[in-house]
């Protein structure tokens, strides 16, 4: 008996008008949809995006060229050369970031013993030429002055969960 | 009828075209290509000599199933093109004496034969209201019921010897019923047992 | 009206009417051609927009929304993308076959239609073998696919193409028993006479008589023309996308295009097979007779284009509504599907029509009255 | 009971160990590991970091394990809580001062205190007060200070006292205000001096030239063997996207022990230099210009074809392979004008030679003889491994005597310098008569004669004289050797006298078509050959395969082509005892220069050599081994001829070839130019 | 003026054709079965021409009956060649000579 009705609903595409069914209702739900650029989602302060070298206060690097970074980056994304610097300190003599390999986790911010390299909360950006994923010491170190003020705020605010 | 003439002569030219591709062409897969051209061409004559089911049926039988089945076998049949086209030149001699005596024999016959004759140059003649498709059907299912009957036990034997052929026996091959397997339901494969539970010894 | 404009008409009229009877013939049936070809393409471009809007609501997104008001316009923007893309012509590949192998798909897509009836006197080409030509259509259709397939000389597209072509073949016999039985009920190959049989309402098309050879010519369709959830020629998650991987620019605009008119091809044949095509639902009912000849809305009740055109969207619809719900089959399942159900039954129901025949039910109630 | 074994317990486990012997020697035998810092097993016990603390049963207190002497019955604990508990105390003292700069610090990810404060630190200071700040040493250009994070082991200054015999680090003041230094502001001066890098635990004493330019971690290394001397010390390079970062040495025994030379651990600088050459250079009508290297061999070749007796000379430190292929092409070519031999001055004893230069016994031996002589030799200099083996020696109480027209200096007790005149004055004088008693009274004995010798203008009959004490004494006999591999390029047969061909002095004199020069620099190599660049200019085509490009070179050859240095190259060495040691190139090759035995195999392939296509040096090799054959190292013992020419044996024409100017690698590495030692070799004016 | 014989003339040169395809490709097995199938579409065609211009249908019956011998007759002939293929992985023609007495 139950062999026959299962015949019967076989026959009948019963569990295929079932789906059907189940996409026909959602065609009335609400779309849930962002207009992206004019809506956003809120966005945390931790929120993990462009990478950017930052400078203490008297303008001084605070990369020591510990390759704490590159050693903990999972995607090899970070390459960096280190030498003694002008004042006879260990400073970088590059620090690249293949924004191509990166993955965004922010171990690298996690491994700064200075919190020299920090993730910001850049995401909207884009290359035009070959070669312009490669974020050189120089872009970095822009991207941190241009940005210090959001930074600063973000690492405030994450301050008391450290 | 200058037209039909035109016409004629036109996919006459194409067609022998195209079949001069099918034994030339280097590449197999260019071969069927050609084949299946000739066929288009062969139909558009057949259309022209007002056998339109038959042209169709040419399209759809010829090109829409066994030419695919030709393209099918020498796409995945990696054949080994030069080696197999070797020795083109060389019989091509022969062929074309060989060829050469057949055409004169062919022409022989169609022409030399039919000299002091009337030619038949019309149609014969159709009733009104004639519709090629009808007048097949009528003869086919009447007059040559029984062949028709062969032909499709000869298709049939086709199709079995076909899958037969090509069939190839995997042992241990595992396979889903995709039906039974939707069709289960929970209380099909586990049984509730209600038991009372048993006094400490 | 001022009189130069109707002196003009007139003339030309006059002009048109004085041109040898070819002429005129291959005049007319050229720009019949020519509104068919048209129409069908620009159903084509907003079937891209619907599809992604029916797609979109269904995800509870809101699809196209950027070009033009409600996204009307994107068909347009994609046509121009492609058309200004290069097209990429893969360096080890069989060159001349890779180009005409687009042409060679949407060829067919777009000769099938004349033999398709609009409406009662709208025809391009009212042959008698019309079902066999349309048949016959779309099985020349699987060359454009193979032959892309192989030319691109890259095993993705060589492996798709071969899905493609077996499944079409395969989906070919169903779609053809389908339709013997649509000849049976009708008696004629001829399309027009096709749709006068169902003539007299919609209890009179041949869904109900023929309800499964109307789902297994209906699902073959959809397997003919690749669309989900048959769509293992293009599957992107094993096959990046089948046979038209390295196509780009014009030359995928036209794979594209071949499609979506294989599918509005196949809507229409549907609606023209079993749903009584151009005809009025409404057509039996005799209270409607007398708004037949109306000249706005008589179509809604006698029958006319627009009711083509319903049935034809209500179908694509239907693709686009399977497209968003079944997940794609696994490629012996489909095989299966068709070989080993659709082929049973549709011989099977051949041979309870030859019985429906015999005692003159349904379709041949008046037959040899 | 036998008195040379002692039964002992290491955590429960019972364990044998020779009476004597300290408890952290047994527990590293068994593997139960006891942290350290102050120990180390080539230097002596200190005791003074307490870090090996272990519990003994009976002791009331933990005790080092490095100054503790097995007894019978002993039972030790290394893991017990009360060890435990010592240990990590000890460990939270050291790190009161320790400061926190391990990001910036060179020593991170291989520094023993970092490792261990992993296992025995605790992760929050209770040290509140401050901390203590020292102020750095410049103790020269090869070692760099950082004294704020010494933690006071004193191995450096063991080193200093036992390995160099030379102290030059000391402790200076008590308690927390100890400080390690080196009393007056001066550089630290010894050949083997930069080992103080490697035995420091922590980041205090680094490595100058590699200073922050990597990291432990991101280094590949890679192990070869050092080519500035014929003992063929076992190194790692350390390698970071193909380039080498520093040097470290690697522990063979039989050779090097642990350490290595300064020269061995710099001269990568060397690699890197500004005179590298990096395109093949052609010169036409006086003017050079770059070529491609296709068109380059080309040329050569067809100079080395079209010439009808071409001289080929290649330095002592081209590897076997090398040799092999010379040899190959030269017999293709028809001549046998080929040799390595470019600093030996007299040839006319040369059919005598041993099969190669051999020391007489293994270099693990050198410590182990009696007595030993050394002739005609700055030892130090030459070989400073082979030198600290002699100290060795010495410190076992060997009479060590030397013979040689200058004096050097030696950290150990001397019994005879015998010095003041021409070597061949000195040897066939009576002032070697008490040398030859302690020869004969010894029983294990042996004559060195060294790399000035090796050069002096009556070399055959220093030669002859030393060869006549040893056998006088029943001495062994033995020579050192220039360069890296003289012993493998000999049994390679880059040799003129086995076919009747000239050697390098006489190759030149004579005048050829074409000269091949293999990594030979003219004016700084070539002692073999008088005013050898004016020479070469006058043959009519020098080739000259080479790392580097010099003013000499430029005068004296017609075609550059750029190979690869030691680390560049596979290949392999043999060394003064005999032992052949294979190794693959280690760096990225600087420019497009290539492995010379790749030239060599592309230049024959162009002159139409046959069997000339080798894919690898190892098939280069096998089919070398093949050919040399099973060989065992004899000494030379030809007949005493001591006739002299006049003049010949003149000190003054002694060549001391300074420690720092060996080779050309050597010569460009920038840090070793600026020791002490290179700066008075400098200032002396010597070579 | 299009008549019997221009049918039959162009027929005759197809398989003509075919046949001379059938000695220089005789080698291979792939083509040859394409050169049988062209010298049955010359046959068609004449039975074609022939009924149209003899006004007999029976003749296009013929066609028809060839038609579905032809498509057995490929359909038996690929199943073959690819068995062939893949046990001796060559559809040679002079390779297949096992059963030659």
């Amino acid at each position: 008996m139950n062999q026959l009705f299962s015949y019967i609903k076989t026959f009948a595409l019963w569990e295929l008008l079932k789906g059907l069914s189940v996409t026909q209702r959602n065609w009335f739900r609400k779309s849930v949809t962002l207009e992206y650029p004019e809506e956003k989602t809120p966005q945390s302060h931790r929120f993990r995006g462009l990478h950017a070298l930052r400078r203490y206060p008297n303008g001084e690097e605070r990369c020591i060229a510990c390759k704490l970074c590159e050693a903990v980056c999972p995607a090899l994304a970070i390459t960096i050369e280190s030498g003694v610097g002008d004042d006879g300190t260990r400073r970088t003599s590059r620090y690249d970031i293949d924004l191509f390999k990166c993955i965004y986790c922010g171990f690298c911010e996690e491994a700064c013993p200075v919190d020299a390299i920090v993730e910001t909360r850049i995401h909207e950006y884009h290359m035009e030429a070959p070669g312009e994923n490669i974020m050189t010491k120089d872009k970095l170190l822009a991207i941190g002055e241009k940005y210090d003020a959001m930074i600063s705020a973000d690492k405030a605010a994450d301050a008391k969960y450290r | 009828m200058m037209l039909h003439s035109i016409l004629f002569y036109v996919f006459a030219a194409i067609m022998f075209g195209a079949a001069l591709g099918v034994i030339l062409s280097r590449n197999p897969v260019h071969s069927v290509m050609f084949l299946v051209f000739t066929f288009f061409n062969a139909a558009i004559l057949w259309l022209l000599a007002e056998a339109e089911f038959l042209a169709i049926v040419l399209v759809l039988v010829y090109v829409g199933a066994v030419m695919v089945l030709f393209l099918f076998v020498v796409m995945m049949l990696d054949v080994n093109v030069e080696a197999a086209r070797r020795g083109l030149t060389r019989y091509a001699p022969l062929g074309i004496a060989l060829a050469l005596v057949m055409a004169i024999e062919l022409i022989n016959v169609i022409w030399l034969r039919s000299q002091g004759q009337d030619a038949i140059t019309e149609f014969a003649v159709t009733p009104e209201g004639y519709s090629n498709t009808k007048a097949l059907g009528s003869v086919l299912y009447t007059e040559h019921v029984y062949a028709f009957e062969i032909a499709a036990v000869i298709l049939l034997l086709a199709i079995i010897a076909a899958i037969t052929l090509t069939m190839r026996k995997r042992p241990g091959l595992k396979v889903q019923n995709i039906a039974k397997q939707v069709a289960v339901k929970a209380k099909d494969r586990v049984r509730v047992v209600k038991m009372d539970a048993e006094k400490r010894q | 009206m001022p009189d130069f404009v109707t002196n003009m008409i007139d003339a030309s009229v006059a002009w048109w009417l004085a041109l040898p009877g070819v002429v005129q013939y291959l005049g007319t049936t050229l720009f019949k051609i020519l509104i068919v070809t048209v129409a069908v393409i620009l159903c084509v471009a907003f079937s891209t927009y619907f599809e992604r809007k029916v797609i979109g609501s269904m995800q509870a997104r809101v699809g196209p929304n950027r070009v033009g008001p409600w996204g009307l316009l994107q068909p347009f923007a994609d046509v121009f993308k492609l058309l200004f893309k290069e097209v990429i012509v893969p360096s080890q590949s069989s060159k001349f076959i890779f180009i005409i192998a687009p042409l060679l798909s949407l060829t067919p897509a777009l000769a099938a239609w004349a033999v398709i009836p609009m409406n009662n006197w709208f025809v391009i080409a009212d042959i008698n073998a019309g079902l066999l030509y349309v048949l016959a259509l779309t099985s020349v259709g699987v060359y454009g696919v193979i032959l892309a397939g192989w030319a691109t000389n890259s095993k993705y597209a060589l492996l798709g193409a071969m899905r493609s072509a077996a499944q079409i073949v395969a989906y070919e016999i169903a779609m053809g028993f389908a339709l013997v039985g649509v000849l049976m009920a009708a008696g004629s190959l001829n399309i027009g006479e096709i749709v006068t049989a169902q003539a007299g309402g919609f209890s009179q098309w041949f869904l109900w008589p023929l309800l499964p050879l109307f789902v297994v010519y209906w699902i073959a369709g959809v397997a003919e023309t690749n669309r989900a959830p048959f769509d293992v020629a293009e599957g992107e998650s094993e096959i990046v996308a089948g046979f038209h991987v390295e196509y780009s620019g014009v030359a995928f605009a036209l794979f594209f295009l071949a499609e979506y008119a294989n599918m509005i091809l196949i809507s229409t044949l549907t609606a023209v097979f079993f749903l009584g095509g151009w005809a009025s639902p409404l057509e039996g009912l005799a209270i409607f007779e007398p708004y037949h000849d109306l000249t706005a809305i008589g179509w809604f009740f006698g029958g006319g284009f627009p009711w083509l055109f319903i049935k034809m969207a209500f179908f694509m619809y239907v693709f686009f509504w399977l497209r968003a719900t079944f997940p794609r089959y696994r490629y012996d399942q489909i095989m299966r599907l068709g070989w080993k159900v659709f082929i049973p039954v549709t011989i099977v129901w051949i041979a309870v029509e030859g019985a429906m025949a015999w005692f003159h039910f349904g379709p041949w109630s008046n037959l040899g009255a | 009971m036998s008195n040379d074994i002692v039964n002992i317990e290491v955590d429960g486990k019972p364990v044998e160990a020779r009476p004597g012997q300290m408890v952290i020697e047994v527990t590293d035998r068994i593997g139960a590991y006891v942290p350290r810092f102050c120990y180390h097993e080539k230097l002596s016990v200190a005791a003074n970091c307490r870090m090996c603390l272990v519990d003994i049963e009976g002791a009331p207190k933990p005790i080092p394990a490095c100054a503790q002497p097995v007894n019978e019955g002993m039972k030790i604990f290394t893991k017990s809580p009360r060890a435990i508990a010592a240990q990590k105390a000890t460990m939270e003292f050291l790190l009161i001062n320790h400061p926190l700069d391990c990001p910036i610090c060179d020593q991170g990810g291989e520094c023993e205190l970092q490792d261990l404060a992993m296992g025995y630190g605790r992760d929050v200071s209770r040290y509140n007060d401050g901390k203590r700040v020292v102020k750095d040493k410049n103790i020269g250009p090869l070692v760099s200070t950082d004294m704020t994070r010494c933690i006071h082991c004193t191995r450096c200054v063991r080193f200093g006292e036992e390995i160099q015999g030379k102290p030059q680090l000391g402790t200076t003041l008590r308690g927390e205000n100890v400080v390690i230094s080196t009393y007056v502001e001066q550089n630290i001066d010894h050949e083997l001096s930069a080992n103080i890098i490697d035995l420091c635990p922590v980041g205090a004493l680094n490595n100058k030239p590699y200073r922050y330019s990597a990291r432990a971690w991101e280094m590949v290394q890679r192990a070869t063997v050092a080519p500035h001397d014929c003992v063929g010390s076992n190194i790692y390079t350390h390698v970071l996207r193909g380039t080498i970062k520093r040097i470290v040495p690697r522990t063979n025994e039989a050779i090097n022990e642990s350490w290595i030379a300064d020269r061995d651990r710099f001269s990568y600088e060397a690699i890197y230099s500004p005179d590298r050459l990096v395109k093949p250079r052609i010169k036409e009508s006086g003017e050079w210009r770059d070529l491609e290297w296709e068109d380059a061999l080309e040329f050569a070749a067809n100079a080395l074809k079209g010439a009808s007796e071409p001289g080929l000379i290649a330095s002592p430190s081209s590897t076997v392979e090398e040799g092999h292929l010379l040899a190959r092409l030269a017999q293709h070519l028809g001549t046998a004008n080929l040799d390595h031999r470019i600093e030996r001055r007299d040839f006319s004893d040369q059919e005598n030679d041993p099969l190669f230069p051999w020391l007489g016994c293994d270099i693990a031996d050198i410590e182990k003889q009696d007595a030993i002589v050394v002739i005609g030799s700055n030892i130090r200099q030459e070989a400073p491994i082979l030198a600290h083996r002699v100290r060795k020696a010495a410190l076992a109480g060997a009479s060590v005597s030397f013979v040689n027209s200058r004096k050097h200096e030696y950290f150990f007790d001397i019994d005879n310098y015998v010095s003041g005149a021409g070597l061949v004055e000195l040897l066939s004088g009576n002032q070697i008569d008490s040398i030859v008693d302690a020869l004969t009274k010894a029983e294990n004995a042996l004559v060195v004669l060294g790399n000035i010798a090796g050069r002096h203008r009556a070399f055959s009959a220093v030669r002859s004289l030393a060869a006549g004490i040893a056998a006088r004494t029943g001495a062994k006999f033995g020579t050192l050797s220039p360069g890296a591999n003289s012993a493998g390029l000999s049994l390679a047969g880059v040799l003129p006298q086995r076919g009747n061909g000239l050697h390098a002095g006489a190759m030149l004199d004579k005048g050829l078509d074409a000269v091949l020069l293999l990594n030979v620099e003219p004016d700084a190599d070539l002692h073999a050959v008088d005013d050898a660049v004016s020479k070469l200019a006058k043959q009519k085509f020098v080739v000259a395969l080479t790392p580097f490009v010099s003013d000499a070179l430029l005068e004296a050859a017609d075609l550059l082509l750029p190979i690869g240095t030691f680390a560049e190259t596979s290949g392999t060495f043999v060394n003064v005892e005999g032992t052949w040691q294979s190794f693959g190139g280690v760096a990225n090759p600087v420019g497009e220069s290539r492995p010379a035995w790749k030239v060599l195999r592309v230049l024959g392939n162009l002159v139409g050599a046959e069997g000339f296509d080798y894919v690898t040096s190892e098939d280069v090799l096998a089919e070398c081994r093949g050919a040399v054959g099973k060989v065992s190292p004899e000494s030379f013992s030809g007949a005493a001829g001591s006739q002299v020419l006049a003049g010949a044996d003149n000190p003054a024409d002694e060549i001391d070839t300074p420690l720092y100017s060996v080779d050309g690698l050597v010569r460009r590495a920038k840090a070793l130019q600026l020791t002490p030692g290179a700066r008075r070799a400098a200032s002396e004016g010597g070579d | 003026m299009i008549g019997l014989e221009h049918y039959l003339t162009v027929a005759a040169m197809l398989f003509v054709l075919s046949f001379v395809g059938i000695i220089i490709n005789r080698k291979n097995l792939i083509l040859l079965l394409m050169c049988i199938e062209l010298m049955l579409l010359a046959v068609n065609t004449n039975f074609i021409a022939f009924s149209r211009f003899l006004g007999d249908d029976t003749g296009q019956v013929f066609v028809f009956f060839i038609l579905t011998v032809a498509a057995a007759e490929a359909a038996i002939g690929l199943a073959i060649l690819v068995v062939l293929f893949r046990n001796r992985r060559s559809i040679a023609v002079q390779e297949l000579n096992t059963l030659k007495g």
